[in-house]
């Protein structure tokens, strides 16, 4: 950490961001990509993505490829545009009235954003995990079921119940609520919560977890909890994980993507965009010049 | 569909209170159900009663006032063509006030001097009520502002009242009397216009909230049946009118001058079909209902004289010899 | 602080004024909710200070010789032919032989109106009842009538002279030779919730009104809280933003502003006469008020739906849910409380209504009690609305004590609902 | 009746295609359901739809057009009439033969040729119902076979059955504009017939009302007794007086429940307040006729003021009692919903509670309170038994408190209820009320409407 | 910036933090506080603050003596603290529910704390800006005017106007919204509101002034208007800011006061907080172990 970045900002630098930022509000998003995957590597390919909310642009033509069964990470300031890529990635942006997005999103060589992919059963194979843990005013077993039931996974009483032993066991949290699994999942602590959701998210046996901003809600330990069962997951899921915390991006993800104001600005090996940033932005934003 | 075996009576608020006292002795004194008896008011009843025949359509109508030709007409059009007029006693319309203040004595000319829109000036001709007390008009009258609490223009009560009171009082003056032969529209036009200026007031259809208001103002006279100042005697006082007081024998006996016919009408298409028609026009038509010392006087019905009441229940008797 | 800024002490010597103003306020507030108290309060003993008699009704003990010749003159014992027999007679033939001096013709009358019209067919079940007690003497407890009934509750004054009385001086010495003897009392009045409407006060009962009530209320229910609940879900959750959602709002808005007695206009219109529905029937009445109720419920789930917090909708769709599935697992739950609420305020409106009934034929004198939403039946405050209307003064206090009936079902339905709601609020 | 039965048949049919549906849907995969592509308990629902839908259709279509078809047909053979016979005449006719087939032979009417016609009728119905009750099986049943036949690996059970659903749901929300055409169409044509009679500019702008002079048909509308002036002008008067008590008094509570008291308080004031909003009318007519109008006449008098003994005034006050619950509850959820964050940014100033509420929460929560106020305003408009009790029923055209006026819906019931006379402009006059009540409180809510909305815009 | 920090949180290390915290969760915090300031450069001095909500404790007495005209930041996970505790040094707990705050605050020679002190006067005296701008439903002038109106700080609308206008000069929104004082506050950007919100602070002539993490809700060229508006504001007030940036914390503040779960860990120079922590907590934190 370098000491001398971190006079306050004066107006000068204020006006070279904004320079930058004009440069880069332009027709495509030409971002540093430092990462190149083979076919079989590649899980989610991303070609220029560009969403609007409304007549507002969020998001001006992203490319990337996540690899398979590993952590991706995304950063940014707030506002960037990382909510919202996420959000493309298992179509949840359908949700929100007056959103279109435009470009290919690849996953096992299907374009999921064509009209004709089930959005449902998409979902199902592209789990998703909220900043807010967000489990529903039912039991913990019925919100771990809730996922099963839909899909129908389990075809009686017994494989239900082995689904969301099974779920509950990964993310650590079964010792815990064993003998709760009929009381309200909303009675369970912060970290507690996300770890219901995210055993929620794998009971319908995912290929690919997205997670936005899973730990910002939560307390250190809470954190701790989570990183780790990130760090466990990865390898039999492809995981997405949104955070406002360098650090946090740093400890579990094998790949970083840095957003701007709705541009990827740099993508690569999280090591490497840590240690030696190519973009200028890049480099501002690790050094805590802004954001 | 499964025949009505109910009998559907529809018409006057006047006339419900005794219709409801015949239909339940009638439901608990045979093996017919009670009849169903709707307050709708004369002329609702009309409407309702003449729509046509069959299932849907009632089989009596009660009436505070005789049919108008324009209803039989309307009767008619639907197919409703014979339908039998049955007379069953009369109602006083009384004129009271609370027992907390003077009982009045009063005639109907004062009636229409007091309550009517237009009214002759000195040299006989028609300026607009110019009367705020009592005693303007007579100087033996009270002497306080001229409030009275009565049924709204809708009523079929108003309609008598204005009919049998203020026409009454109107004819007294000749040159009106006169009018009636030359321009009887003007000649009704003055007799039966209430004033508008706050001297009236239209109270609604609910005449015990009357009698309460009267209660609350002791200045205040109030217009309703004799039924209701029957059973509020202890706290209401009838006004005498032409001099005679709104007893039960003044009226029956015809003396009282502000009463008027009730009627109910049978529709004799539905009579054999409907089960329990005539059996009810029996009860209504006994002595043990309508009679002088039948159930109905106690309700406040004033019977008919004994030949009248021969002759309807005659005209009663024959319908059911006639199907 | 020591040292004040200057501008700060400007603003010390405001502060009291402030603080006294802050005080006023709330004095405000305190005395708007206590008015409203106390007209709550007000409206509930005005309520029951009159009507709570209603609920005694007067007996009076008589020892009647069941007169073979008058109950079973051919001695058939044919419960048939009993069923019409004179009863009444063996009522005045027990008053006559108790006041033994009344002889004349008037004064007989009102000796025998002393007693209700109802003792006749109380006779006439306890015979048909059991046959066997024709020809011997019974004690019987019959209803008073309700003169009677009023004197004894002290609302005629005996006091008072004669001819301002609506009662004779030879009816109060006759009843009160009764009490000396202790053949009168005043019994709790199980008879007014177990009857249908009289003309006689005596006899009426709330029974027929309270059954109408009741059927035409399942009806409206059964309508507008799936009509309503399934309208608020479209028009929140699924309806694209365009004019003809725009135009459903709109119009939604304005019917609840629509007077009550349209509303049976229209159901006389639509639901009588073009489909042909029963008249003076809960079917009818109940379909009227739904759609009375209707735009209440709507805009109450509407803001109840849009009150859950928007996670709940993402994490479901988030494992795969379709958003129908979304709303109708999770939504409609959690917003149920909020519905419930706009359903009570619904209901306790339509419960109250009077007016779109007129229309449609449930403002009449229905003695018997309704058994299926098809029968004719009245209402609640139809009831009230005849029975205030009517000249009998022992009226006045069955009036009010169906207002207590009335509001005893506005609570009893108020607490279902909150308890209801309580049972399903849950909090996350 | 066999309606009913039929209702059941298919009721019964349906259950059977729903356990029909899912077994094939389950067997089509071998059992493992993990390949369908919905629960199979939606192949189920998916059966059941194809066998009721059309069902349901059929018997509207029944309902419909069965009574016209046998009525034509039955008619067809009665000889009294011709291409001339009037339609009152033919439908006189026609509730007489059905009056005969009710009731038997033994009716008045009773002819040969009717009885025949009678006869006919009963023939025609049964035939129809036999018709009906075929109809009703093979389209339930074909209904089964078809839905069943779709069934497979790939049918998107679910997303069909979720359109039917959403169907369902739109049908629900057009019943208010369904409901709204009937107002209005049984509304429209009698205010017609009486804009026929009296032209709609003097109804519109006369300042006369009494409705009593035209009874007498030679009279009517000349006089211009038909101006609704004085009517809305009283309407307008009583709401206002009674918003004058609800919106204070229910607004102060709202504040306090919400701002001032603990829990408890609020947890129980607030229930006993919507109290007020379920007492029946006529129980407030009664209090405003015989405790408040002689209250207020009494300290009238004591001032040397002139009062009616039935004022505008104890009308409107005793109304505004009861839609006080209209403005608390409402408000009181919305000032509840107003962020805290406001309320922390004038504390931080140093602002006190009140001035915090005056200044910053009622503005922003103001859209909301409108809402409730107009929803009070319209019970106001709405409500009749208060003021048929209290203020009475002259139109009198006047500002003053003190005096009796009536209102629009006061009127209309006393005109449909009172005694009416055919094609009287009397009775009529009350439809034409209906539909300008109508026209302005929708003019009013669609500026409301904007209002809010604009508001909405502008602070949010 | 250590990379070696950055490997995944394992069981272990959690373990160990949780231990940390059982030792420290007992009755008094023992920071490590290297600021010894003389008697008049101290502005504001907390004594043994311990804050609970109902039965909860949040703060286990914190004891922190913050200087006249600096900027002094207060870092730390979510949860830990910061909020509370600037809460309470304008009495803004007050107005929950439940929340009783024990120990001394003396500002200007007064505990603030006391019964006595009149809350509407020591806001006054002591502004706060929000997380989230807060700006009333008003116009812009009346939202600045707010306060001065309230305590009647101008004799007339010449001076209240000129109030409004040095207020919005100062923080530099002036020239940006000359033309429409009128029209609704809720009408700026973000980071526009943020600095309406610092302007109507401003209006009262406030001594101190307390931010709860300010710019979290805002863009980067908005945060370093706002950082740099901060720098000027420094000097004539003293400013407490709390902040989940390190970074930010870095730029704008002279001291920096580390929290964890109710414990005030470290309070130094905001130079030697970064570069030299001493208490292994603060070392982890700032060096992304974890948060
Ligand atoms: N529903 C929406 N409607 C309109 N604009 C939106 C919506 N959601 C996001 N935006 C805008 O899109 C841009 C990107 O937002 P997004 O939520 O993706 O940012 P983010 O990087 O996730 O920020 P944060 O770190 O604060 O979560 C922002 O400018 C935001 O204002
Ligand atoms: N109103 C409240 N009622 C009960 N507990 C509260 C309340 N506000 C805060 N807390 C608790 O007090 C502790 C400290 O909260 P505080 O808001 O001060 O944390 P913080 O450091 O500001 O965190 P963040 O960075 O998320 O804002 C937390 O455990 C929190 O759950
Ligand atoms: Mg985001
Ligand atoms: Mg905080
Ligand atoms: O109801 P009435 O026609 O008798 O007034």
């Amino acid at each position: 950490m370098e000491m001398k970045a971190m006079k306050p900002m004066t107006k000068d630098n204020a006006v070279d961001i904004e320079k930058e930022l004009n440069l880069s509000n332009g027709n495509v998003s030409k971002g540093v990509n430092s990462v190149k995957l083979s076919q079989d590597e590649v899980k989610i390919s991303a070609k220029d993505v560009r969403v609007k909310y409304g007549e507002k642009e969020a998001l001006f033509g992203i490319n990337l490829d996540m690899p398979k069964g590993k952590v991706t990470s995304f950063i940014g300031p707030s506002g960037c545009g990382k909510s919202t890529f996420l959000r493309c990635l298992n179509r949840m942006n359908d949700t929100i009235d007056g959103c279109s997005v435009t470009g290919q999103i690849i996953v096992d060589e299907v374009d999921i954003l064509s009209k004709q992919v089930d959005t449902v059963l998409l979902r199902a194979k592209i789990g998703m995990v909220f900043q807010k843990p967000n489990p529903f005013p039912k039991s913990i077993y019925d919100n771990v079921a809730y996922g099963p039931r839909l899909h129908g996974l389990a075809t009686d009483k017994n494989e239900l119940d082995e689904i969301v032993e099974i779920s509950l066991e990964k993310v650590g949290l079964l010792k815990e609520v064993k003998d709760r699994l009929l009381e309200p999942g909303t009675g369970l602590s912060g970290g507690q919560q996300q770890r219901l959701c995210i055993a929620r998210a794998i009971a319908v046996d995912p290929e690919i977890l997205l997670m936005d901003e899973p730990c910002s809600a939560l307390d250190p330990i809470a954190t701790a909890k989570i990183e780790e069962l990130i760090d466990e997951l990865r390898g039999s899921y492809t995981i997405v994980i949104v955070t406002h915390s360098m650090q946090q991006a740093a400890r579990v993800s094998q790949q970083t993507a840095f957003f701007h104001l709705g541009n990827l600005v740099e993508y690569g090996e999280t090591e490497k965009i840590f240690t030696s940033p190519v973009d200028e932005r890049t480099k501002g934003y690790i050094t805590g010049r802004f954001g | 569909a499964e025949a009505r075996d109910q009998i559907r009576i529809v018409g006057s608020s006047t006339v419900y209170p005794f219709a409801t006292a015949v239909a339940e002795t009638f439901g608990k004194t045979t093996n017919f159900k009670t009849p169903i008896i709707e307050s709708t008011g004369s002329g609702g009843g009309f409407k309702l009663f003449c729509a046509g025949v069959g299932e849907e359509h009632a089989d009596i109508t009660n009436a505070s006032r005789a049919v108008k030709k324009s209803e039989i007409e309307r009767c008619a059009e639907n197919g409703v063509k014979e339908i039998t007029e049955v007379k069953v006693g009369y109602d006083g319309i009384v004129m009271a006030n609370s027992k907390s203040g003077k009982r009045m004595e009063i005639t109907r000319k004062q009636i229409f001097l007091a309550l009517a829109k237009d009214v002759p000036n000195a040299e006989g001709k028609l300026v607009a009520n110019p009367y705020q007390k009592w005693s303007d008009i007579d100087p033996s009258l009270p002497d306080f502002k001229i409030e009275v609490l009565g049924p709204p223009p809708t009523s079929g009560t108003r309609d008598a009242f204005a009919e049998l009171a203020l026409e009454g009082g109107c004819k007294q003056f000749p040159d009106i009397k006169a009018l009636k032969k030359s321009d009887k529209k003007k000649y009704k036009a003055v007799c039966h216009s209430v004033r508008e200026d706050g001297a009236y007031i239209d109270a609604g259809e609910n005449d015990n909230l009357i009698i309460q208001k009267l209660n609350a103002n002791p200045d205040a006279f109030g217009v309703f049946g004799f039924s209701f100042l029957d059973q509020n005697s202890d706290t209401v006082q009838g006004s005498l009118i032409d001099g005679k007081e709104p007893l039960f024998e003044a009226i029956a006996d015809g003396s009282y001058p502000v009463s008027r016919p009730l009627f109910f009408y049978v529709k004799n298409a539905h009579i054999g079909s409907v089960p329990g028609i005539l059996e009810y026009l029996a009860e209504f038509t006994n002595d043990k209902a309508w009679g002088d010392e039948g159930y109905l006087t106690d309700k406040g019905l004033i019977p008919m004289p004994t030949e009248e009441r021969a002759k309807y229940k005659a005209a009663v008797q024959a319908l059911g010899a006639g199907s | 602080m020591t040292e004040l800024k200057e501008s700060m002490q400007k603003a010390h010597a405001r502060l009291k004024k402030r603080r006294a103003a802050e005080k006023r306020f709330k004095m405000f507030g305190v005395g708007a909710l206590a008015f409203a108290f106390l007209c709550v309060l007000m409206l509930f003993t005005s309520i029951i200070s009159n009507g709570y008699t209603g609920f005694k009704q007067s007996y009076i003990q008589l020892d009647v010789v069941m007169d073979e010749t008058v109950v079973d003159p051919d001695g058939s014992r044919d419960p048939a032919k009993m069923m019409f027999s004179n009863y009444n007679a063996l009522v005045k033939t027990a008053l006559k032989t108790k006041f033994p001096d009344v002889t004349n013709r008037r004064d007989k009358r009102k000796l025998y109106g002393l007693i209700s019209s109802s003792a006749g067919y109380d006779l006439r079940d306890m015979v048909l009842d059991d046959p066997s007690i024709i020809g011997t003497t019974q004690t019987v407890w019959v209803m008073a009538s309700d003169e009677v009934d009023m004197l004894i509750k002290g609302v005629f004054d005996r006091t008072q002279p004669e001819s301002t009385r609506p009662i004779t001086n030879d009816e109060i010495a006759w009843v009160e030779t009764l009490e000396k003897e202790n053949r009168v009392e005043k019994r709790f009045n199980t008879n007014f919730f177990t009857a249908g409407d009289s003309r006689e006060p005596e006899q009426a009962g709330i029974q027929g009104a309270l059954v109408g009530s009741a059927l035409t209320m399942l009806v409206t229910l059964a309508l507008s809280f799936p009509l309503g609940v399934m309208a608020a879900i479209y028009l929140e959750e699924f309806a694209p933003k365009n004019k003809f959602t725009y135009l459903v709002e709109v119009n939604i808005n304005n019917l609840a502003a629509v007077p009550s007695i349209v509303f049976g206009l229209l159901g006389l219109a639509i639901f009588l006469n073009l489909f042909g529905m029963p008249r003076s029937a809960p079917v009818a009445g109940g379909m009227v008020l739904a759609l009375m109720t209707l735009p209440t419920i709507i805009i109450a789930a509407r803001a109840a739906l849009k009150s859950i917090p928007p996670s709940i909708m993402e994490a479901a769709i988030g494992v795969g849910a379709s958003k129908m599935q979304a709303v109708f697992h999770h939504q409609l739950p959690l917003a149920l409380p909020g519905i419930l609420t706009g359903t009570i305020i619904g209901m306790a409106q339509a419960l109250g209504e009077t007016a779109p009934l007129l229309m449609i034929g449930m403002v009449a004198f229905i003695a018997d009690v309704p058994s299926t939403p098809f029968d004719p039946a009245t209402v609640l405050p139809v009831q009230v609305y005849l029975w205030a209307d009517s000249p009998e003064r022992a009226f006045v206090e069955k009036t009010s004590a169906a207002i207590m009936v009335l509001l005893g079902f506005l609570i009893t339905m108020n607490a279902l609902a909150v308890l209801l709601r309580k049972k399903l609020e849950r909090r996350w | 009746m066999q309606t009913t039965i039929f209702t059941f048949t298919v009721l019964l049919l349906a259950l059977i295609g729903f356990y029909m549906g899912r077994a094939r849907a389950v067997s089509s995969v071998g059992g493992d359901i993990r390949q369908l592509h919905s629960l199979p308990r939606h192949y189920g629902y998916y059966v059941s739809l194809w066998c009721g839908l059309p069902t349901l259709f059929l018997f509207i279509l029944w309902f419909i057009f069965e009574p016209q078809i046998i009525n034509s047909l039955v008619l067809h053979n009665v000889t009294a009439i011709n291409d001339e016979t009037s339609s009152a005449m033919v439908a006189r006719i026609l509730s007489d033969i059905k009056f005969i087939a009710a009731n038997g032979t033994n009716v008045k009417s009773a002819t040969p040729e009717m009885i025949a016609a009678a006869d006919h009728y009963l023939e025609l119905k049964k035939i129809g119902i036999a018709c009906l009750g075929v109809a009703v099986l093979a389209f339930a049943i074909v209904g089964l076979v078809i839905g069943n036949k779709n069934i497979g690996e790939k049918l998107k059970a679910r997303d069909q059955v979720e359109k039917a659903i959403r169907v369902l749901l739109l049908a629900s929300s057009i019943v208010a504009i369904l409901t709204t055409i009937g107002i209005v169409s049984s509304l429209l044509f009698e205010a017609i017939r009486f804009f026929g009679k009296v032209p709609l500019s003097e109804f519109l702008f006369g300042l006369e009302w009494s409705p009593q002079i035209a009874l007498r048909k030679d009279q009517v509308a000349s006089q211009g007794s038909f101006g609704a002036v004085p009517i809305f002008a009283g309407t307008m008067l009583i709401s206002f007086i009674a918003m004058c008590v609800a919106v204070p008094v229910g607004l102060l509570s709202a504040i306090y429940m919400s701002e001032y008291a603990t829990p408890k308080v609020r947890g129980l004031g607030k229930p006993i307040l919507e109290i007020l909003a379920g007492i029946p009318t006529v129980v407030y007519g009664f209090f405003a006729a015989l405790v408040v109008a002689p209250t207020i006449r009494n300290i009238g008098e004591g001032w040397g003021l002139e009062v009616a003994s039935e004022s505008a005034l104890a009308a409107g006050l005793v109304m505004g009692i009861m839609i006080i619950p209209f403005v608390s509850s409402l408000s009181d959820d919305v000032i509840r919903a107003v962020p805290q964050a406001l309320r922390d940014g004038s504390y931080a100033l140093g602002g006190t509670k009140s001035e915090t509420v005056l200044q910053v929460i009622l503005p922003a929560a103001l859209p909301g309170i409108v809402g409730g106020i107009m929803l009070a305003i319209s019970r106001a408009i709405g409500e009749t038994m208060i003021v048929v009790m209290a203020a009475g029923l002259s139109a009198n055209l006047t500002a003053n408190p003190l005096q009796a006026v009536t209102t629009a819906t006061v009127q209309m019931v006393t005109l449909l209820v009172g005694d009416q006379e055919f094609d009287s402009p009397k009775t009529l006059a009350a439809f034409a009320l209906g539909l300008v009540l109508f026209c302005v409180t929708l003019c009013l809510n669609v500026i409301a409407l904007r209002v809010v909305a604009k508001y909405r815009e502008k602070y949010d």
